[in-house]
């Protein structure tokens, strides 16, 4: 495997004693099966070599070998962390394709139920992110939250993680009696854990000390690496789908797009991307508050398509704004009911790439909280 | 001193009682390190608003009974690739360290296992074995993580060393001995007596107070790095180093580095509380006094101590390695330099 | 020099910010649902285990075609006219298939629900059953058959009987083909 | 599996005394289990619930540790490919006896959704490393873990060192 | 810009190199490229001033029966427009030019589309398996592929 191996050559002339560790693919903090290898100098990382495909479950083969409907149980399963977001741009890929209009109620309840696995999301990701800090009391708050929500979409859907809840023109199932009121109780939750949090880890200085004027990631970078999501924008990007190419109805809502601002350190590193999610959690709240005032109480949600979905012959690129960064599907229709090709486009495969970039120069610890910020999930990123 | 053993009194100077008067820290740590175990996971558990071990006996309190049960059935493993006697011995050297350290508390006016005149420079002696046996085991396991654990541990260990070695200097600068027994015994009184309080003294220690407790607080922070605690651990930071030092080993001898992390942590808390709690003396004067009182207010202090340990351990996040030397070279020792002069200035004007 | 101070006033009061908000979620009432004793209520459409109520299947397949997992089998015999044990389904119709053989591999399903929104007769439905660990993966092969051997060998000799007769009186074959149907979707 | 595997020992006998000691070693065991979580894919994100306050895994006695020799049991919670399988297989090596597999989901337990067509995926974990308890779930409630390690606390009870014990029903 | 006037310009500047413009409803129009003058036509779309497509949203391979395509998903985030380009090479020898210099997010794409399809991405630094193992055999997602049996002694098939 010496091909693996890409040293500059400035590096592999010094004579000094390196030691290379092969960070996971078991390890605490690689938030699932990464393997980094990683050679330091002393503490100094001076090259990391990410190897990915520890969890490379063949979805891309899958989805040939299955209908359209049956692909979404696969499609929940890319980044299950939040599903809900997942399903969606390959819905709307598929209702482009076959010129379906969604009803306003459908679009209402999407909305709501993406952005509240996008408040999930985020919490999972700072609490993990404090995780690989050291903070452990954090992440079990966030974590008592997420359940809360994690109740409401079980309601919802069925099931607690991997929800299959959009379809093709529709829902699976309609809103459940009391679901305003549960959501609204959520939005207060979360508000006042994030206040919590706050002081609890975000504006602590040792936090601070640790995150800031770490893992410094350039605009100019991020965006040539195809960076998207919090990621690109805690570089002081402000580019979000939902503002830049409203799909569905996000242009009805009224939010902001947090982007790193350099409060604290400078902007695009660690601390920034972190704060910028902690900030869409906020975001994502009054989204929500608003669509719940809006939302139509009449209205099927059920699909009114054929059970057996054959969209015409066509390829579409569809993408939509996850809590991770930008989900694209790139679907290839033959004309039959099994699609000929599907590309998922990771946001955390393609913000994983940019690891060996950013991280050179930092310590060993460091590392591992520049791998926390970018918040992958392997599943989306081995596919 | 007099130094009165009431064991040595009551059995007379035997064989039988010399044992006895070693063993009874022993028994001390032993039992400690169950409860210490259990309040760190009901602490922990309480702090995140969850429930902590529940289902072994009632409310869970047999819990670390069952680790020491378990914990001794497991297997022991050498790795092949070991140094097998340096790894064997890590361990033992760990729990020496920290168990040698117990000879000189004063648990009570009556009870000190060896009340020798140099109490305070013997603890610091003995503390610094741990660093011999922490780099030993990370080194002879030879796992790259446990080694990188090792040498921070060793680094931070040395470095925290001299603020306490400061914050300790002050007080004995203060108190004019080194013998524990003798620190307690000037700070006996109501509570305002205690070092951290700048000891017993009329209104014009008033200017020192601030500076007494500064030290108290340094000495708090390096013995939270000399312990391996949070914001201190990055010797054993599960997010980076795995399990540090302590990687590779299993079994008994795991437990062996279990209980000595215990152990240190009542030794450091116990030094706070006899240099500036006043140890084993009651807070309100002659209320409560007493021999066996000396012993409930020597270990509740030494416990309430503990348990702040555990208390910072569940909020903060760890510091990087770095960090750990900047707090520790630049910040706490000219802080500590700055409050003996401080105090030496108070003495001097005395 | 008063950044310095800064910074080391920015550590000790945001550490005792940090300490008091810990401190006071050590005595606020816990959140635990402690598991076997007290249970969470789950919301009726819970997708758990499968449970699939024979009285009310036909046999019609459509849930192992639905299944993306291919986790569910069905085979199927046809009643013959004559079989003694003339059922009457849910609907008031007669049965149509014996349902031979229904096994659901629980160990591959991915329950997602699929196969219960295509069952004509909503025989297969998710319960909020998640209590069934075990110590053997054969045991997670569930099979929901009411039919025992005898009686499946039975009915196959009934209908091979019918069979024979039927291709006795119709010998150009316009009835229906005689075959067992075993539906498998891998063939299909 | 060693000391412990002597569930076909062909004498009985032992005891009062050996009984109780052993009855306490057991006790020891079972309500004291440090695992190596072994988080995989996604039901290792409902593992991460399942430690959280609603659920407490730790009422159990279990320690989450990092490091293999250190835990008592491996709990395998998430899709295992070939990439990873030797991983499992020289981390389930490093554990110290006596030690435990819980299979956690459908893709541990055999492939799962992947048992088809995953040409990447091994199709149960259980080719490369003995398993003790199989949770089914897709995955698993946090509860349905809870269910899974009540199961082994209670296979471990069981377990003989000493004298020979009944096979437990549900596992003949 | 629309797809239509950046074919238009292209088909100026580099003739032939620019075989094809597709805008059949409902596929997202594409323009079909040569593979000889894909790093040429690649560097002109991300640096001259009228495109800027500094952000490659993806790149996907596919198996076409006797071709292989790989197509590319452009975007430009100073004028927010899109672009679709297509290169499709023969099966039994995919060699198409690398644009991982260009991009650099194309690396990682590039070497996911090597490792499932098999394509050849010339000038790429880099260009190992990144999804399966470094000694898997075959490209898997290929019309044809057939899993191995054994892989280091573990059953491949259920």
């Amino acid at each position: 495997m010496s091909d693996i191996k890409r040293l500059d050559l400035e590096y592999s002339q010094l004579e000094s004693d390196r030691m290379r560790i092969n960070v996971g693919p078991q390890h605490p903090s690689t938030h699932g099966v990464l393997r980094l290898e990683v050679e330091v100098d002393g503490e100094i990382v001076t090259e990391v070599v990410p190897h990915l495909g520890y969890l490379h479950r063949c979805f891309e083969k899958h989805c040939e070998k299955m209908t359209y409907l049956q692909v979404i149980p696969y499609i929940d399963r890319l980044d299950y962390i939040s599903a809900m977001n997942n399903e969606w741009p390959y819905v709307m890929a598929l209702e482009k394709l076959m010129d379906i209009k969604v009803t306003d109620k459908v679009e209402y309840i999407r909305v709501i139920m993406a952005e509240l696995n996008r408040i999930a999301n985020h919490q999972i990701a700072v609490a993990t992110f404090g995780l690989d800090a050291g903070a452990f009391t954090p992440f079990l708050f966030f974590f008592r939250d997420r359940e809360y929500i994690i109740w409401i979409l079980e309601k919802m859907s069925g099931a607690r993680l991997l929800y299959n809840y959009f379809r093709v023109g529709g829902l699976a199932a309609d809103v459940y009696p009391g679901f305003k009121e549960d959501c609204l109780n959520i939005v207060k939750q979360v508000r006042k854990t994030n206040a919590e949090v706050m002081d609890l880890l975000i504006y602590n200085k040792i936090f601070i000390q640790r995150s800031a004027n770490v893992g410094i990631l350039t605009p100019e970078v991020a965006i040539n690496f195809a960076c998207s999501g919090p990621v690109l924008r805690g570089s002081g990007v402000k580019f979000d789908l939902r503002k830049d190419e409203p799909y569905s109805i996000y242009d009805r809502f009224d939010f902001d797009i947090p982007v790193g601002t350099g409060e604290v350190g400078v902007v695009g590193d660690c601390w920034n991307r972190n704060m910028v999610r902690v900030n869409e959690m906020e975001q994502s709240c009054r989204i929500i508050e608003q669509a719940i005032a809006q939302m139509p109480d009449e209205g099927d949600v059920k699909a009114l398509v054929p059970k057996r979905i054959k969209p015409p012959k066509g390829e579409v690129y569809m993408r939509a704004e996850n809590p991770k960064g930008e989900l694209g599907f790139y679907i290839v229709s033959n004309g039959t009911d099994k699609p000929e090709r599907i590309k998922a486009r990771g946001a955390s495969f393609v913000n994983l790439s940019v690891i060996p970039e950013i991280s050179k120069g930092y310590m060993f610890a460091d590392l591992i909280l520049i791998l926390g910020s970018i918040d992958i999930v392997l599943g989306e990123v081995d596919r | 001193m007099e130094n009165v053993n009431f064991l040595y009194d009551l059995l007379g100077k035997n064989v039988i009682s010399v044992l006895l008067i070693v063993s009874l820290p022993l028994m001390f740590v032993l039992v400690y390190a169950l409860i210490a175990i259990l309040a760190e996971l009901k602490v922990s558990a309480w702090i995140q608003e969850r429930l902590g071990p529940m289902r072994t006996g009632p409310w869970g309190i047999l819990q670390p009974i069952a680790e020491v049960v378990k914990l001794i059935q497991k297997e022991d493993i050498t790795p092949d690739r070991s140094s097998k006697l340096l790894y064997n011995l890590a361990p033992f050297i760990i729990f020496t360290g920290a168990y040698a350290a117990f000879a000189v508390i004063p648990f009570s006016e009556y009870f000190v296992p060896a009340g020798i005149n140099l109490g305070l420079f013997y603890i610091f002696a003995v503390g610094s074995i741990s660093a011999i046996g922490i780099v030993m085991g990370g080194w002879a396991s030879n796992n790259k993580y446990s080694l990188m654990g090792a040498m921070r541990s060793v680094a931070q260990l040395i470095s925290y060393e001299i603020p306490a070695a400061m914050a300790v200097l002050s007080i004995v600068v203060l108190a004019s001995t080194m013998n524990m027994q003798e620190i307690n015994k000037i700070q006996s009184g109501w509570f305002w007596n205690w070092f951290i309080f700048g000891g017993p003294g009329t209104l014009a220690k008033l200017w020192v107070i601030p500076f007494t407790l500064g030290l108290g607080l340094i000495y708090f922070i390096s013995s939270l790095a000399e312990t391996n605690r949070v914001p201190f651990d990055i010797p054993e930071g599960e997010s980076e180093l795995v399990a540090g030092f302590h990687t590779e080993y299993s079994g008994m001898k795991f437990a062996m580095f279990f209980f000595a992390e215990y152990a240190n942590m009542f030794v450091v808390a116990a030094v706070l509380t006899t240099i500036f709690l006043g140890g084993w003396n009651s807070p309100f004067g002659d209320f409560m006094q007493g021999p066996f009182w000396g012993v409930f207010w020597f270990v509740s202090k030494a416990f309430t101590v503990v348990l702040v340990q555990i208390w910072i351990r569940w909020t903060l996040p760890r510091f990087r390695v770095d960090q750990l030397m900047y707090i520790g070279w630049k910040v706490l020792l000219p802080l500590s330099f700055i409050c003996f002069m401080a105090v030496s200035l108070y003495v001097m004007l005395k | 020099m008063i950044q310095y101070i800064k910074n080391i006033w920015a550590g000790l009061s945001s550490t005792f910010i940090g300490m008091r908000i810990t401190w006071k979620h050590l005595f606020v009432k816990k959140v635990t649902i402690q598991y076997p004793d007290e249970r969470f209520k789950l919301p009726e459409k819970a997708r758990n285990r499968l449970y699939l109520e024979m009285s009310r299947c036909n046999g019609c397949n459509s849930c192992a075609i639905a299944c993306p997992v291919n986790c569910i089998t069905v085979e199927t015999i046809r009643v013959s006219p004559d079989d003694p044990h003339q059922e009457v389904h849910y609907n008031g119709k007669d049965r149509k298939l014996w349902v031979s053989r229904y096994d659901i591999d629980f160990a591959k399903c991915c329950y997602c629900g699929l196969c219960t929104a295509v069952c004509p007769s909503e025989a297969i439905q998710h319960t909020t059953e998640y209590e069934y660990s075990v110590y053997n993966r054969e045991s997670l092969l569930y099979k929901f058959q009411t039919l025992t051997p005898e009686q499946v060998k039975e009915k196959e000799r009934l209908l091979a009987e019918f069979r024979a007769i039927e291709k006795v009186c119709h010998p150009e074959g316009d009835a229906k083909p005689a075959e067992k149907k075993v539906v498998d979707k891998k063939t299909e | 599996m060693g000391l412990l595997d002597r569930l076909d020992d062909p004498y009985e006998g032992g005891g009062i005394i050996l009984g109780k000691v052993e009855d306490l070693l057991n006790w020891g065991r079972s309500k004291s289990d440090w695992y190596l979580h072994f988080g995989l894919a996604c039901c290792a994100i409902e593992f991460m619930a399942m430690n959280a306050s609603h659920f407490d895994f730790m009422r159990f006695g279990t320690i989450p540790r990092t490091s293999p020799r250190q835990a008592d049991f491996i709990m395998v919670t998430g899709t295992v490919t070939f990439k990873m399988a030797d991983r499992i297989k020289i981390l389930y090596e490093q554990m110290a006896e006596p030690k435990y597999v819980i299979s956690v989901g459908s893709c541990s337990n055999c492939g799962g959704p992947y048992w088809e067509h995953g040409y990447h995926v091994l199709k149960g974990v259980d080719r490369i490393i003995p398993v003790d308890v199989y949770i089914p779930g897709c995955p698993p409630r946090p509860e349905a873990f809870e269910e899974g390690m009540m199961l082994l606390q209670k296979k471990i009870s069981h377990q003989a060192i000493f004298n020979k014990r009944k096979r437990l029903e549900s596992e003949v | 810009m629309l797809p239509n006037e950046i074919y238009d310009t292209l088909k100026t500047e580099f003739g032939d190199a620019v075989i094809e413009y597709n805008d059949q409803q409902p596929t997202d129009s594409f323009i079909l490229i040569g593979a000889d003058n894909l790093f040429d036509i690649c560097h002109t779309l991300r640096d001259k001033d009228a495109f800027l497509f500094d952000y490659l949203m993806c790149l996907t391979a596919m198996d076409l029966g006797e071709n292989v395509g790989v197509v590319y998903h452009l975007y430009s985030m100073t004028h927010k427009h899109r672009l679709v380009l297509k290169v499709t090479a023969p099966k039994t020898d995919p060699k198409i030019p690398s644009v991982e210099m260009i991009w650099r997010t194309a690396d990682w794409h590039e070497r996911e589309a090597f490792d499932l399809i098999g394509v050849n991405f010339e000038g790429h630094r880099n260009l190992i398996r990144i999804l399966c193992p470094y000694d898997w055999e075959g490209h898997a997602l290929r019309k044809d592929y057939v899993a191995p049996e054994y892989y280091h002694n573990m059953k491949v098939s259920y």
